[in-house]
């Protein structure tokens, strides 16, 4: 998928750490040399209602900072999958929350549907917001759209602005994803 | 199976889009609850602010008007004198009001309006995301003032109660707040109270709610209830700051 | 007669408030999310008193006290 | 649709200064409140209206500012009642985010700008440096107000009534412009009864009243959903205005036929042109007059022909302002008039073209 | 005059919203004070400097409205400093009057608006709805403000540089007229150390910090006496404006030698276009960009330059609003292109157009 | 023959534009005076509003900015900011100050800036031609409440100095008249009290002078001097309101 | 002087009731169905300075309400003489207030001067208000321009709207200037 | 030597306030107009004891206060 413009959604509710991924990966990008343009759907002024980022990554420069079709999907819980899955390209590769989305009452989809049990996984590590990195894993894993060590320096850089020492869990959980993906 | 006590019929049975325990959510079932007990809803004219409660007629059975941000009292001012018969209320946050709208409430209360107002004082600009308000607390973090407020170059935490209670003219003037069931129950009787005033024709009359902004504060719900007690309590005294009745 | 409270799970956002009040300990979450998401909570109808606390708290209006006979939920 | 500026019987001929007319048309026609700040060279209105809303029985109030009083009007407009506030230039800035919302509320109010000398406190003198703001929208998005402008103190006196008629029945701001000279301008007029523009006018049954017996009325601005909500409100409001355009584009013309140069002006400018013109008709020059009584929306239609009539004719615009309305006359004369046949005469900051001085600038074209 | 982006050595490659580029830039500028208040979707700014101007013990403060605010803008900068402010559009109306004041003051200052949809309240998305306000000036009088309209994250960071620079040079309000999708974008940037675009700016003799060894300075906007005190003011103001005009109009083209269409756009929609002109370039169709980074002074001189190039070229103008920046284009291309061949295609309202929707309107044009 | 006393050295010799008997030219020699006893005419820094005291700079010789109508003390306040070593001097009259500017002032106020404040409150808007202030006495007959003020629909004046005083970080604040030798004496002593406060750091200092508007009043000079003693005093009491050094 | 437009300027200092005569011309003229229109120079934002009013009458349309070159003047103080008199077309008749503006003193002019002693002879009349219409009486003698009953019919109208009671003394002022001109 | 009280009647705008404070009843109006058309007052260089309440009401800085050593004005 590297040679055309690679244009990723990442959805759930807000605090699903949605657009720390979005970070994470214009970070990454920035390791790897690529453009990137993030754009995340910003602080409404009234509350509620799900997050969402969009990511653009290319080699070539990024015009259009608006993006109509994904062709890449990170969902995070069952509103945004109802809510976004249609505007995703058929035939994209989604990667999903299975531990907050019932795919057996899931409305059916033309895509290619990787299930990660996310938030399971990231209680069990001890921590449920770690649940966005371990799809970030899977996500490069069956895409392979960055070099994981991309990835990881992406991810230094993303935790440096905040806490240095939540890096390292993250680091775990991302290696998880990535590891959950044969 | 009787039912004792459910949603007040004047609001919405739908979910609100306030964050998970905000304190706008318990003001509106007290309002719902009032206007029910009063049987005024038909005959009310509720200003809206601009803020977290700006969409206020998706909760509310009533006619709504929504204000620029800071001016309800001046576009109640008008409502409540065209027509003078209906019960007009203001509702603000404390960016609206003590911060942009201040010379707009302080006139309108020196004018001596007979309007009831609902003055929600979460410490913060909840709506924008958790900037400092003129009644952010003296040390409290707010993403403007990311090393807590201090009072050298930013003042301290102003008292709209106090304030108000210079001009002649405001007739009822109470702060309240809603950290526990107590607080609660005695935030109604006030919402009550100032309600009831204007329907007796008795003038400007005001509650002030102490309020949680759990997401504008970055706590959880629960610590948000706390910080009211623990903090907002202290320098904001609970209590009747004037009644002329 | 006994008074009891009951709650609207899909509306309830997860906020605990009503956890805090209970005086009897009868509310706990539910270790599951509903529709939005959110960590809806579940009220132990043995414990509940009626008292009417949650109704009170509840930013979200959960809550309906009602008067029942039996002990059905 | 013309104005109606009938001469009823119950008339009486009446001097006031233009500032005064303008209060007592309001009340003529029904205006129940009145919001402002002082402010010259305007102030007369609202001591007018102190002492005549009193006797009525009506609304007045000075407001504590001007930001506080358009939201008076926009409170008072959204609970039904016809309303009115005037300022001058300083104060009508202020207003803006109060006009904006007024506009995307769909209020009917009534907004009168006696326009001085700017940019800021500038002087008092009489100016048309607003014209930008009134007709493009000084505030923000896209919205646009009915803009009017009298000339004369009879006109202050019909424009404000006409004013009224036309908010209420487009729900739109409607302002008047007029300036310094023509605020405080002293001539007899007819003062007649109200005499109404429209048959009927839409019922206000979206205005704030108490819901008793029907569903909730809400007035706002806010539309969350970008795509099926504002941006069909926009559209909507661009419908709206495109009928305004349409339907109401006053204009008067005076000596155009065969004239070789025409001047294009309003409000205080288009009488001092009108002496200069006279003056050189008597000397046999063929100078004519558009005169402009609608600002916004502006008169393109009934130019252009008159353009197409005249052949070679030159255009001439005269401004209190550095020239702004020029670029109404420019896009309006595009692929009719080359732009270099528009010439423009204006003076900026509180101070105006005389007689004596438009006379010459005719003169000067004329033997170019 | 070109913009300075040089990229220097003490350059670091940084991932930041544009919202937070704007501050970094006014920091690196030597901006001493920053005076604002909290609204979507501008906060970014104010919260990016109320960390990093206390970290640099710089002038921080949270002013208690917008009117204050922009009133602050004009004390600092009568004091001497480099000033901003940033907001979005209600809160750019709420300053209007101040505005006025500062232009009339000859005051230079930066004034961020991250443009949201309109009118009113309308919603937060982005918008392009306050062009006429911000190139006409919202507020009173004959005045202009310079407005510079970046595209990029790279760009909100040099021209923020930039616009302190024009604004000490030429002494105006500088616009930065950006939106709720360039404020907001996350984009990687060099972030270059402040390159001045001026050699020298005039010392600013005219600052008032107490009158110690020279004549008391003042700093005022009114002008009494009309003819040779307000209109001399205005007239001088005319003269910068014009000079300023004859220096500074920026502008970018892509792909418009041998365009049949040229499409016209600015900030986020010229990168929305480009996606879709690439694309019909892609199928061999000759479309090209005119992309404005001065939206006033407009660079009318290079638009009619390509027109004249380009026989029989068609312009399609892309705003996500109703069709404001469209005036600018035919007023500049009055005499060159006929009007039919100016086209228009926009959204009202804090909504935008998206790549295809751009694509499919030019290939309406190209089948037509 | 030795001068004793003449016009002060700061202040220019030219006749000022204000009316026969204005106060403003009393209280413009007082600040002359002060300014000369200080020595700080070359550090001043003077926000002149907009109303009768807009075209100060032709009557003091210092820096003067001209502020929009009621923000002077958003002006001062960035002045201060910015040259926190000079002095700032705001001047403001009662429209200027408790009307249009009321959320100016207050917020200045709180904020507690290092500035000082002169409040003319003649309870008129002199400059264009005598309307209603928000001091304006009940039943004082203007312009534009040509019956007299009611309580009734326009509230009761505002008394400044009273309002100020709830807000910690005023520091100073006195309400002084210049209606007879006594209290134009007393009210310099407020002024240099008022300029020493800031040039000591002490914070937000403020003088309320009760002025002579007789044009605005329509009354003549010596009937305005009465007006203030016989019915402005009963309303605006004389005396320190504030004083935390 | 009756046939074409005439201009009349009216200057003294704040006070002397300037705008009163400009209002009670512009009465007398819609008694004698004339056109008239009047502009004072208002109440200035800052005080001072001498007031002016400038009174357009003409049988036809009047159209620019700005009279560049008034052709006849009351005066009634020596700086509004001063700072006038050149405005005024020559050989115009200038009515000046003799009490206030000692000739001998003021700059040459060719105009038509007519002295009034009107102040002097308000104070002897018992009110120095009606210096004015005693201007006013002379200037309406000199020029012929209206009827004197349309002036005394004006002046009802104007005070009608003031206290009526002051009609009696102005219409005796007004009488004394008429028949101090030969 | 006596203080005296000297005014600068070109100045003086007749608000007459001098004259309601001056203790000694030196000053009265002379009933003439200045150059501005103001009717200036005049000082009673006798009655005058140079205390300085004119002075300090005069709203124009009219005033300028002297000691003389003799009776010239
Ligand atoms: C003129 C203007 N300025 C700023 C804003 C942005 N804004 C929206 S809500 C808000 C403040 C909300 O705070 P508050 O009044 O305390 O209410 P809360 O949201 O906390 O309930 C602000 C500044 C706006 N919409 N309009
Ligand atoms: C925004 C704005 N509104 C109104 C005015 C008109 N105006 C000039 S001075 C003034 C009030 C003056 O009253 P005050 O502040 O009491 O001062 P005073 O003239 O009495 O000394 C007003 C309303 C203005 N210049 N700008
Ligand atoms: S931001 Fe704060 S005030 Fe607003 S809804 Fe959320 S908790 Fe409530
Ligand atoms: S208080 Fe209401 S919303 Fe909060 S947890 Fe309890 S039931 Fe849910
Ligand atoms: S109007 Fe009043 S305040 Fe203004 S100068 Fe005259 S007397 Fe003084
Ligand atoms: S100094 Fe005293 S005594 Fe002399 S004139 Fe002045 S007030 Fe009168």
């Amino acid at each position: 998928m590297s040679d055309k413009e690679i244009n990723i959604l990442i959805a759930g509710f807000g605090g699903q750490g949605v657009i720390l991924v979005g970070n994470v990966l214009a970070y990454s990008c920035i390791d790897a040399g690529k453009n990137v343009c993030a754009m995340a759907s910003y602080g409404a002024e009234v509350r509620g209602g799900t997050a969402k980022a969009l990511i653009s990554i290319s080699d070539y420069e990024i015009d259009s900072p608006i993006i109509e079709r994904p062709n890449l999907a990170i969902i995070m819980n069952a509103p945004s999958f109802i809510k976004y899955i249609d505007t995703i390209l058929p035939g994209s590769p989604v990667i999903i929350n299975s531990s907050m989305i019932d795919m057996d009452k899931a409305p059916k989809s033309k895509h290619d549907i990787v299930k990660v049990d996310a938030t399971n996984f990231a209680i069990r590590m001890g921590n449920i917001k770690v649940a966005n990195i371990v799809m970030l894993g899977a996500m490069i894993k069956k895409t392979g759209i960055l070099e994981p060590q991309s990835v990881t320096n992406g991810m230094k850089r993303a935790f440096y602005k905040g806490k240095k020492g939540l890096y390292y869990i993250n680091e775990s959980a991302f290696k998880a994803g990535y590891d959950m993906i044969a | 199976m009787n039912i004792i006590k459910t949603q007040p019929k004047s609001i919405t049975t739908d979910s609100t889009k306030y964050c998970p325990g905000c304190g706008h959510g318990i003001i509106l079932r007290l309002i719902g609850e009032v206007v029910d007990e009063l049987g005024i809803r038909e005959r009310m004219i509720l200003t809206a602010p601009v803020g977290c409660a700006v969409v206020l007629y998706d909760y509310i059975f009533c006619d709504v008007v929504e204000c620029a941000h800071g001016r309800a009292p001046a576009v109640g001012t008008a409502i409540k004198r065209v027509h003078p018969d209906k019960f007009v209320l203001i509702y603000q946050g404390d960016g609206d009001l003590a911060a942009i709208g201040m010379a707009e409430i302080i006139h309108a209360a020196n004018r001596g309006e007979n309007m009831s107002v609902i003055f929600v004082n979460n410490a913060t600009y909840g709506m924008t995301g958790g900037q400092m308000a003129p009644t952010t607390l003296i040390g409290q973090k707010t993403t403007t003032s990311p090393s807590g407020r201090t009072v050298k170059g930013m003042g301290k935490p102003i008292r709209v109660c106090e304030l108000l209670a210079t001009l002649e003219e405001t007739k009822y003037l109470e702060r309240t707040s809603i950290n526990s069931v107590r607080n609660i129950n005695k935030t109604k009787a006030a919402i009550r109270k100032v309600f009831q005033n204007q329907l007796n024709g008795i003038g400007f009359s005001m509650v002030e709610v102490l309020s949680m902004c759990p997401v504008g504060w970055k706590v959880p719900p629960i610590e948000a209830v706390q910080f009211i007690e623990e903090q907002m309590l202290n320098y904001f005294p609970l209590g009747v700051y004037k009644d002329t009745e | 007669m006994a008074k009891k409270a009951q709650v609207n799970l899909e509306k309830c956002k997860g906020c605990d408030l009503c956890i805090g009040v209970c005086p009897t300990g009868a509310i706990h979450r539910s270790g599951t999310s509903n529709k939005k998401g959110y960590n809806y909570i579940e009220i132990n109808f043995e414990k509940c008193n009626g008292c009417g606390a949650c109704y009170i708290i509840c930013p979200d209006c959960c809550f309906t006290l009602i008067e029942t006979t039996g002990s059905a939920r | 649709m013309a104005e109606n500026n009938d001469t009823g019987s119950d008339t009486k001929r009446v001097l006031m200064k233009g500032n005064e007319a303008v209060g007592e048309a309001a009340i003529k026609a029904g205006c129940l409140c009145y919001f402002a700040y002082p402010i010259t060279p305007q102030t007369e209105t609202p001591e007018y209206l102190a002492k005549r809303m009193e006797q009525e029985n009506l609304i007045f109030l000075q407001a504590e500012s001007e930001v506080a009083a358009i939201n008076m009007v926009f409170g008072a407009s959204a609970a039904g009642a016809r309303v009115m506030t005037s300022s001058s230039s300083p104060g009508i800035s202020l207003k803006q985010e109060g006009i904006s919302y007024i506009a995307g509320g769909e209020l009917p109010c009534v907004i009168i700008n006696v326009v001085r000398g700017g940019p800021g406190l500038g002087n008092i003198e009489a100016a048309q440096a607003d014209y930008f703001q009134s007709t493009r929208g000084g505030g923000h998005g896209d919205y646009r107000c009915i803009v009017l402008a009298p000339n004369s103190v009879q006109e202050c006196y019909d424009m404000v009534m006409n004013a009224f008629d036309l908010a209420d029945f487009y729900r739109v701001p409607v302002i008047i412009q007029s300036d310094g000279i023509i605020g405080q301008l002293v001539e007899p007029f007819d003062m007649h009864p109200y005499k109404p523009m429209f048959e009927k006018l839409p019922p206000k049954t979206w205005a704030l009243t108490g819901c008793a017996g029907r569903k909730p009325n809400v007035v706002r601005t806010l539309y969350l959903n970008p795509a099926n909500g504002l941006e069909m409100h926009n559209r909507k409001l661009e419908e709206r205005y495109k009928k305004i355009h349409s339907e109401l584009r006053w204009s008067e013309t005076y000596n155009c036929d065969d004239a070789d140069i025409i001047v294009i002006a309003y409000g205080a400018t288009s009488r001092i042109a009108k002496s200069a013109i006279k003056k050189h008709n008597t000397n046999g020059v063929k100078v004519g007059l558009f005169r402009l009584k609608t600002l916004w929306p502006w008169p393109d239609v009934e130019l252009v022909e008159i353009a197409k009539k005249n052949k070679d004719v030159k255009f001439l615009v005269i401004e209190m302002s550095m020239g702004q309305m020029l670029e109404d006359v420019q896009l309006s004369l595009m692929d009719v008039v080359p732009k270099k046949d528009i010439l423009f005469y204006g003076m900026g900051g509180g101070w105006n073209p005389t007689p004596d001085g438009v006379y010459e600038k005719i003169s000067e074209i004329i033997n170019k």
